[in-house]
């Protein structure tokens, strides 16, 4: 096989996370590329939690698709969950689970416990584990493989002489090795994997080990079963790190030194991982320190980002929906200031606290206008890991090159998501700050001589600096006199045709796929991966070429870059794909093309897009039978 | 003998005639002059209202931010570069009202800045609204009903919240002012000075002829130190402080409530998470690139982000 | 004369407010329209302010217009700074002031000064007061109209023994008497608006009355000089109020119940107006109580106007961009929980505290598009003062209707401005209040059996309520399932559809002039007088034919209605008028038509449009020799 | 005997097994139940976090509002619903963190709710961070470095902030726990109640074995009363409340710590400024229409506004 797709499920804290870090650990380190994304409820422990994820001998793989090829589950919850999501595979689960019921679940939402229930009266099936798992291996080609959890954890327990309690946390491994198994992957493998996971904890990495060997046994006649070909992958070493990881990387690599944040899913965990990286010494040299400030709330996170950032130092804060909402009043101060500072946004599922845990592209227009008052802004959005790393380092050349924010768009599926990825060349990576005051004495910090004035920092020699959110003279002190004012205004908001004109287009806009298209689609963020592989598939299936237009700058809308490849085309091959209610990103580019006439494919359920209902919309589309999908699946 | 700094800027200053912020500039000038503080070293960071003014007065560094936010603005000056002498003014409005989560956080941290809050009792700018600071059943002029809300009394609350350094000025006593604004920037920790301030467009109530008849001295009395001089000593002057706060006599003390120079800074702290590089080496003097390039390396990066890469076995 | 043009001008607190009073209600008495708008900085006391009005015998003044013909100054600041805003007319000023020289006026900013220092020096002008006047009255034909203000405030002090301090107090009573006398006005109206204004306070009308007694004595020569023509109106009674005012009494009409505020300038007053009617006992029967809340800030202001509408209390709160910006988050909330509540939103000159006492209307986009994920929300705007309070009534049953929040766009001109208007007839006002529930038992707040879920509110008997603003089941708990997720997305999005099929096209969209016009002019608020006036201009001098499109409801975008308009025309035909850089609107209409084609007419510098600048902007425009105008009238 | 009434809903609570919230649950529907709350009068308003959705297990009316949030929201539904028994709930962070200045903004008006701080020292619902009440250098096992943070003293602020009923209680102290409920919900005023709140997952230092170990009750101490009993006594009270919050010897009073009936609440001030007809005749059922139409007749309109009204005079 080439590449195998599998679903990991059980209660949020059963380890699950472990089971996924350890996954993609081994894969790497066995030479395959890995992508893997985590579901979970708004909840700490007890709700159904899971892993999917995709695994390729061939390349990267860029989405997640289904139905998947294993199902690992811890519980029975799993099993009645995703029993729709797996064909032709293998379903991993505890035996004990077999007698369990559906009406039995309480930690199951009613609303979907009815849905599941109907769902097996309609096809005549008891409502039980076992009943579902027949039915499986019937009709749906499934390879039931039950394991006795308490029959491995019993003797682990034996062994190793462990408090009962604590057993639970071993049943990640159980699943991670009984998927490994059927890979055929190695113990040595394994052993590597666990030893990276669990970090100098020998004990820890023993005991896992011999869980591993113990599920392998047990599995012996099953070894190699979904065994993968062998990997093209060639490289020695790989990156393998979840969105919010890549962000923080590229952060550190742009010279970021003040972070603040106020925790919110799915952006606290960027900053958590910042802190670990407060003061490096590496190769004798000293890096940092970068400080990283919990706060008191996102007013705070923001104003005291721009605060740091007129000192000079690097500045940033990430947060989602509800603290972004918090942050425009003082995002408008730092647009009337012309203060550089990156507000980094993950999206998920609105409005108010909506889906907090779940994905979504649902925030665009807010990026783009919250704040009242007119004022220069840049946004921009990264289509995967690569491009997050990338865009995270170069969104503060952009704000001090521009002297503007910079409000920097990912989603909680990049956030929470796994890859493999190569280890970037950062030779080329550039740090520009923009033009410097090198003057003495009498300083302008808003002088009207050029379309963008030198910067002081606030604690140089030879420069006083005021700043204010009121209208100000070149000064920075207070002015409500009419021609100072149109001028300031004129210089603030002319840097948005500077910013179009300055900015390269491939910075703005990628193209990827056929130079004469039949259609395109366009799209940001994560909708790029699942697009880009929906259009090879297309292409394979109906011959439609396709080109995927991947907006990297939403603002200013690089109109000019787009209207050139949407000309071309009839509205109606004009197919714009995100994960909203509006497809929100049309209406920007509604001064272009007929936005009616546009097709779309939508998704709002806080679910990723999956490639398998990505290309069967696409087909509807392009065969004329629709102009607007709605994308549903993932549980 | 050194020429005295001038800290005054040139701006005709607009507010009205005998308010009392003239005198609060006038002490904050006096001290920034007598501390002798590097111009392009100080900050005021100030909130919006009447009083947020003040900072395009002084010749120093002024930011003037939004309503209740100068804490967090400056905090954050202050923690990229320590090396600044940061002074937070703000209205009563502005600090105890829109900004009081702020006004709290800060004294948890015990960062080492100054908050000088203009007290007049109403929102000046906005033509004369109650503000925090009024009592309960006060009708100023502008005010239709008497005031419903009851008052905050701004040095138990800033006692309450963790400052270390608490006093209470009056804006017409500019000598006692200053002396006290200069204690507190000296002061190593989060210091608050709540500033009587007459208004005498809005506030026909707190007058200065008012004041004058109920202002006294703290340090006058016998025994009062409000000084903790060893560490063991300080919940008890906390306790003397809050029992002083509370008094409601009809008196109203100003001077020192509490100073406490034994509890740890922030800086301190972080400098301390920080391998003590902090604050000699921090946010907005350590390098980020070199000649316009990233610092970054292959080597560096990779040992740097180790956890992350995975090598190939095989 | 059929209209006068007046400009009262002095220092911030020297009672220029009680001139433009005295001054509406005495035109408003003797049968005048008036329409006046007050300029000030974001100051208290000191620095220059000025009425700008129009007083017409023909009917209601729709806008302002430069230059005028009476100055009346109350310091010397007043001329030097609108000496190019007056022709032909009179120049009332303080005798002393001659002496002043514009380099010795401290309040003055100085870039203005430097400004007017420059003009004066290339007109050859010595820059003083006397100088000046000289200048005007050889070349501008002003008559200048010196006054002895010490000599008459002497003569009052003396009379009712005053204390000298408080002698200032009166300096409007002479600049007002002086124009009475200009117009020929009599002593009786100048009395009984004297005891309007100063209201109980018998003495202070009685002094303020021998001040006009004395002026009226002093200028008995210029008696009538500029007497206005017999007014055409023929109604008993006039309202005379601000648009603050306007607005009050349309939400106390609305049945608002419960209104929060936090003190924002233009909006405060607002509030303080609704605080005097918080229980009023007219005609025996009780009307309220009205409960004003100052809260601690905006977040509060919109939280608790949540809260209190939830029991089913009519509620609003009002405010301007920054407390704003600090509402969004809770907007959200209100959107995904389906609360009808009212945000009266006053646009000042943006951003951040930029202008922060003048007007502009550069948060349009703010209005619509500001707070995370998507939801349904009305945007209302008024244009003038009956549009206003008609709006501000009408706003709460559109939100109970479609139980979404409505946000009511105003802005500072409006709110500042003072204009005479019909007494409403209010017969024909409905309240609807929307679908209420009825039944008892198992209540769903968002049952999906119907578009709009009936409403209970919490406190009644036999409803179990709950709200979250996580997405929710039909009974308002947690639901993170997908099924119920698009359903309650849908019922929440498709409102927006259901509000533009049921909400009548004139309160979408009104239109007056041509039928088949030349050109069409879009705008909304506070553009409509100065549009409505332009049109009659630019027929009467060019012949051209225009409409005036004045948008009401600008979210959801009446696009149909629009479309049918704008269909018609060319889009250089098309002018866009808006007091922003951007004329944003257009970018709303982009769908339909060209909007890089359109024309604009804009203005940012936080003044109001004027009629004359705006008419010449319009010939420049249909001449074809532009198709921007950005206007700059007014100090 | 009437059939008790049943407070929980039939959802399944998704905290962690073990968590304090399962105490601070059931003391509440104990309480409700014993005091006869009316489901449909009584309103729990709560913030975002763990603690938060618990206004969905209550069968009363229930309002999960936005983090931090929780008073503001509670305010305007008590305001215009006098009628109403409305509880706050909310976490640490929530009440002390992001929603500090409503909490303070709380105390000074004194309005009639309960306000119950679910107090576990971290940030639970979003994993673990440091939360306002986690003292200085404390590091819990989610936190890569100590707490570089203070601590805020609940008690402390909430009686600087006005608060007139002020305890504490524990999460596994049900019967003690109710019985302070039961007592703020009587309070006339503004009542504050810090839970001390075990979480499992994230809080490896505040267990429920330390708490075992280090609680006491104020009220099993001879001499202690909190009780103002005579307007006079307030001040004496309140520092008694203040020195008691501040006693740092390891061990930890639950109990009330004050107590103030006389102080008057909001709702008596508004009613006092609105001619007594408020709460009776209040927002929520006041008349604004009659038959779909508007209460202003012609002649009602000018008798109301004939401030604005001009007549003609010839
Ligand atoms: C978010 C926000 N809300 C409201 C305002 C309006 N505002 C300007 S000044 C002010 C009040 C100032 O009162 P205070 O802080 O006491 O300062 P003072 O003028 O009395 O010195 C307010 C509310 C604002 N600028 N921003
Ligand atoms: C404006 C905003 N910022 C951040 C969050 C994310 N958030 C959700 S729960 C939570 C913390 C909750 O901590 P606490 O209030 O102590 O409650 P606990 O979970 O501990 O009960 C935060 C910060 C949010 N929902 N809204
Ligand atoms: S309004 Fe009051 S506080 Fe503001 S400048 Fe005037 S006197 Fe001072
Ligand atoms: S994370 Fe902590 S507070 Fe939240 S439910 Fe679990 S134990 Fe309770
Ligand atoms: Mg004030
Ligand atoms: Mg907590």
């Amino acid at each position: 096989m080439k590449e195998i797709n599998v679903v990991i499920g059980g209660p949020q804290g059963s380890g699950i996370e472990t089971s996924m870090s350890i996954l993609s650990k081994i894969s790497a380190g066995k030479g395959y590329w890995i992508l893997a994304e985590r579901e979970y409820y708004s909840n700490i422990v007890g709700r159904h939690s899971y892993i999917i994820a995709r695994i390729s001998s061939e390349r990267q793989p860029r989405s997640l698709t289904l139905p998947v090829q294993i199902l690992a589950a811890v519980d029975a919850e799993t099993i009645f969950t995703h029993y729709n999501d797996i064909e032709n595979g293998v379903v991993i689960y505890n035996k004990i689970d077999e007698k369990v019921r559906l009406d039995k679940i309480p930690s199951m939402e009613d609303l979907l416990k009815l849905r599941i229930m109907n769902e097996l009266k309609g096809l005549g099936i008891d409502p039980s584990v076992s009943g579902l798992m027949e039915f499986m291996k019937r009709e749906r080609g499934v390879e039931p493989l039950p394991i006795d959890f308490a029959q491995i954890l019993g003797k682990l327990s034996e062994s190793y002489r462990l408090d009962p309690r604590q057993l639970s946390r071993y049943v990640s491994t159980i699943v991670v090795s009984a998927i490994t198994t059927l890979l055929g992957l190695d113990e040595g493998s394994m052993k590597i994997a666990l030893s990276s996971h669990f970090r100098d904890r020998e004990e820890i990495v023993e005991q896992n080990f011999a869980v591993f060997r113990e599920v392998s046994k047990l599995l012996s006649e099953k070894r190699g079963i979904l065994k993968l070909e062998e990997p093209k992958n060639t490289s020695k070493k790989m990156l393998v790190l979840t969105g919010n990881e890549a962000v923080a990387i590229g952060k550190i690599i742009g010279g970021l030194r003040y972070q603040s944040y106020y925790p919110i899913t799915p952006a606290a965990d960027e900053s958590e991982i910042l802190e670990k990286f407060g003061l490096q010494e590496v190769q004798g040299k000293i890096f940092g320190p970068i400080l990283v400030m919990q706060t008191e709330d996102e007013i705070s996170a923001i104003a005291s980002a721009i605060g740091a950032s007129l000192s000079g130092a690097r500045s940033s804060t990430a947060t989602s929906g509800p603290g972004f909402d918090l942050m425009v009043e003082a995002i408008s101060w730092a647009g009337m200031n012309e203060v550089p500072v990156v507000i980094t946004f993950y999206q998920r599922g609105g409005p108010s606290t909506g889906l907090p845990t779940r994905g979504g592209q649902s925030d665009l227009m807010a990026a783009i206008f919250s704040g009242h008052g007119e004022f220069a802004r840049v946004v921009l959005a990264s289509g995967d890991h690569e491009e997050a790393m990338y865009d995270a380092a170069d969104a503060f050349n952009i704000a001090e090159r521009f002297q503007v924010p910079v409000i920097h768009l990912l989603d909680k599926f990049l956030a929470n998501t796994t890859a493999s990825i190569p280890i970037p060349k950062l030779d080329e990576f550039k740090v520009d700050r923009g033009i410097r005051y090198k003057g003495t004495g009498d300083y302008k910090r808003f002088d009207l001589s050029s379309q963008i004035s030198p910067r002081a920092f606030i604690g140089e020699r030879g420069a006083f600096i005021w700043y204010t959110g009121d209208e100000h003279d070149e000064r920075g002190h207070i002015s409500e006199e009419t021609e100072n004012r149109i001028r300031m205004y004129n210089k603030r908001m002319e840097k948005i045709k500077l910013i179009e004109e300055e900015v390269p287009s491939w910075r703005k806009l990628n193209l990827t796929g056929s130079t004469s298209p039949d259609f395109i689609i366009i799209g940001w963020g994560s909708v790029k991966g699942v697009a880009l592989e929906a259009l090879e598939k297309i292409e394979a299936r109906t011959g439609f070429k396709g080109t995927y237009a991947n907006l990297r700058m939403l603002w200013p809308f690089p109109r000019k870059e787009l209207k050139e490849i949407t000309s071309k085309l009839a509205p109606e091959k004009i197919i714009v794909a995100e994960h909203s209610y509006g497809a929100n990103i049309a209406s920007l580019m509604a001064t272009d093309i007929k936005v009616d006439e546009v097709a779309s494919i939508v998704k709002y359920t806080g679910r990723p897009m999956m490639l398998k209902e990505f290309v069967e919309a696409l087909e509807l589309i392009l065969s004329g039978k629709t102009s607007r999908v709605v994308l549903k699946d993932g549980a | 003998m050194e020429p005295k700094i001038n800290y005054r800027t040139d701006l005709w200053i607009d507010w009205c005639p005998g308010c009392g912020n003239y005198g609060i500039l006038a002490a904050v000038l006096k001290a920034l002059e007598e501390l002798k503080l590097e111009p392009h070293k100080t900050a005021i960071v100030s909130g919006i209202g009447c009083s947020g003014k003040i900072a395009h007065y002084i010749k120093a560094n002024g930011v003037h931010t939004l309503h209740g936010r100068a804490i967090p603005f400056a905090m954050g000056l202050k923690l990229a570069n320590p090396e600044l002498n940061v002074i937070v003014h703000g209205g009563d409005g502005d600090l105890l009202g829109i900004g009081a989560g702020h006004f709290v956080a800060m004294g948890r941290r015990n960062l080492d800045i100054v908050v000088i809050m203009h007290n007049n009792g109403v929102y000046g700018l906005t033509k004369g609204q109650a503000s925090p600071t009024l009592p309960l059943y006060t009708k100023t002029k502008k005010l239709s009903h008497p005031n419903l809300q009851g008052q905050i009394n701004p040095i138990m609350l800033a006692l309450a919240a963790g400052y270390t350094f608490v006093a209470r000025g009056y804006a017409f006593d500019g000598n006692h002012l200053k002396e006290i604004i200069k204690a507190a920037i000296q002061h190593k920790g989060s210091a608050f000075i709540d500033v009587l301030q007459p208004c005498v467009t809005f506030n026909d109530i707190y007058t200065a002829e008012f004041y004058k008849k109920v202002i006294y001295k703290l340090e006058t009395e016998t025994g009062w130190n409000p000084n903790v001089e060893d560490p063991k000593e300080a919940d008890v002057k906390l306790l003397a402080a809050l029992e002083r706060a509370m008094v409601s006599d009809g008196r109203i003390p100003i001077g020192v409530f509490y100073s406490n120079p034994y509890a740890s800074t922030f800086e301190e702290r972080i400098s301390q998470s920080l391998g003590r590089v902090y604050p000699n080496l921090h946010p907005s003097n350590s390098k980020i690139e070199e000649e316009g390039k990233n610092l970054f390396d292959e080597k560096t990066f990779e040992e740097m982000f180790k956890d992350f890469i995975v090598e190939r076995i095989g």
